[in-house]
């Protein structure tokens, strides 16, 4: 399930992987807490690292600042 | 034939009990590493073409068999030298006409790299297809088992299910199983590989034929 | 790695649909050769060592096999990097300690040609023995299907018998044959290849799920 | 079933293979003749053509001399 849309949209997977890791997290964790297979969260989170919304730490993910406002659109 | 045609005619082939040859690919379900899969058990399987009928009966199969991959912690992914795009629209068909939903990703393959780092093309049979490959790859990325089936000929969930029972047990318990094995069988214990290891195995309360083929119950 | 290095490390496989590998090689029943099979389908296997315990219940279970297999006109050979005298030793404590008299003849490969040109020993399990491989050869000597398993893991003779029949019927029938099909299941009409053939079809007669997947008795 | 001993004596398969070809016939047909498998009758004539015992005309086996006084040592 690509997470990012040719338009830079999200997919519905990957909204849901962006939101998961609101809170830093390993890919294990974001796998089991949004019940995707293990496989996808981590091509996901590769995609969204390249579109600049996804920061790596070691073996834990979190939202950069461009994550974090495409997560919540409406700001806040 | 000197060594530099060989090469060209064959290329090297995957080897058991070493690291599965790594690649990235575009799947259905996005673009895929094999490290991805890593954790995993991964059944890595070819088919000749989307839209033709053996494949098709094929993956409705392994749609099947993929609940009881699940409880044991391995995945499926397919492959065939078609787009991106007839997958899909075959993948929906399936689902149309037979009801049938494929939940497991399948690689387009149109540039080859996975088929030819596989060996999966066989000239002889196709220069366009891939030949009916299972590739049994461990959660550490090994590969540990593989399936060449011809283009006419569909394969058997039920001894691809057995291989990965018989995988898994091994590698859990440091045993073999032996021909034929059924979870629930008894498995074999490694044969004694010094004499005095084998004079030590008579006594050692294990069922034996000989000193070398001992069996025990799990 | 540069491709001469390729080579080194991995010689070329054989292949599906293609010859397989001619050899002329002492086995237990004397000194045979790939030619001397023409006309019978022939099942060519190795195993790791003799005197081992999996091997032995995969050569009781290919005894066991035997018979229905020499109804369908096909033949055993066995392969080891074992002396032909520790073969004999082996075939006769079988014989003697589990009452299994071994009908086929066994290949002593010292020299380790035919594990060679068949791919059969994997570095990465082991320099010294062969992996647990099946090579489904056909009357006219070509390579059918090819199996390869790790030292850890029996074989099901179950499928190979399948295998066998699944080959037969679909050199007499023109026809494949689909996942986990058995002896008196359907067989699987060869998809249409234009999209005329693809219309004329529909009203064929046969059992269809969609245009390219149709089904028929035998 | 090595039909030839190392000594130069027959095996007992090698015996009954070298009597079937006392009418010149096939490989094939031999192996009907005295219910041995095909292979290891080609494999069989092919040891006893390279002890002087048999010739090969096109598809047909026969004893040579030496192959029918091998058959018969009794002479006759």
């Amino acid at each position: 399930m690509p997470c990012v849309r040719p338009d830079g949209t999200l997919s519905g997977s990957g909204r849901a992987l962006l939101e998961a890791v609101q809170a830093e997290m390993t890919a294990v964790d974001a796998a089991k807490k949004i019940g995707m297979p293990l496989h996808l969260v981590r091509s996901g989170l590769r995609e969204m690292i390249a579109a600049g919304l996804v920061r790596e730490d070691g073996e834990r993910f979190g939202q950069t600042e461009k994550g974090a406002a495409t997560a919540r659109p409406s700001g806040g | 034939m000197t060594v530099i045609e060989q090469v060209e005619a064959r290329p090297g082939l995957p080897r058991l009990n070493e690291p599965a040859p790594a690649f990235e690919a575009v799947t259905t379900h996005g673009p895929l590493q094999l490290s991805d899969y890593e954790g995993s058990w991964l059944i890595l399987f070819s088919h000749p073409a989307d839209f033709t009928p053996v494949c098709t009966t094929e993956f409705m199969a392994f749609a099947e068999i993929y609940p009881e991959l699940q409880k044991r912690g391995a995945e499926l992914l397919g492959l065939s030298i078609d787009s991106v795009y007839s997958h899909i629209a075959w993948v929906r068909n399936i689902e149309e006409k037979a009801g049938v939903k494929i939940p497991f990703p399948v690689i387009a393959d149109l540039d080859r790299k996975v088929a030819t780092a596989y060996g999966m093309v066989m000239p002889g049979e196709s220069k366009t297809e891939t030949s009916r490959c299972v590739f049994l790859i461990d959660p550490k990325g090994i590969l540990r088992a593989m399936i060449y089936y011809p283009l006419t000929t569909g394969r058997n969930m039920d001894e691809i299910l057995r291989l990965v029972d018989a995988l898994q047990t091994a590698d859990a318990n440091s045993v073999a199983t032996p021909a034929n094995w059924r979870p629930g069988d008894k498995v074999i214990v490694p044969a004694p590989n010094t004499t005095e290891l084998a004079e030590e195995r008579v006594d050692a309360g294990y069922e034996c034929t000989d000193w070398y083929l001992c069996k025990k119950s799990l």
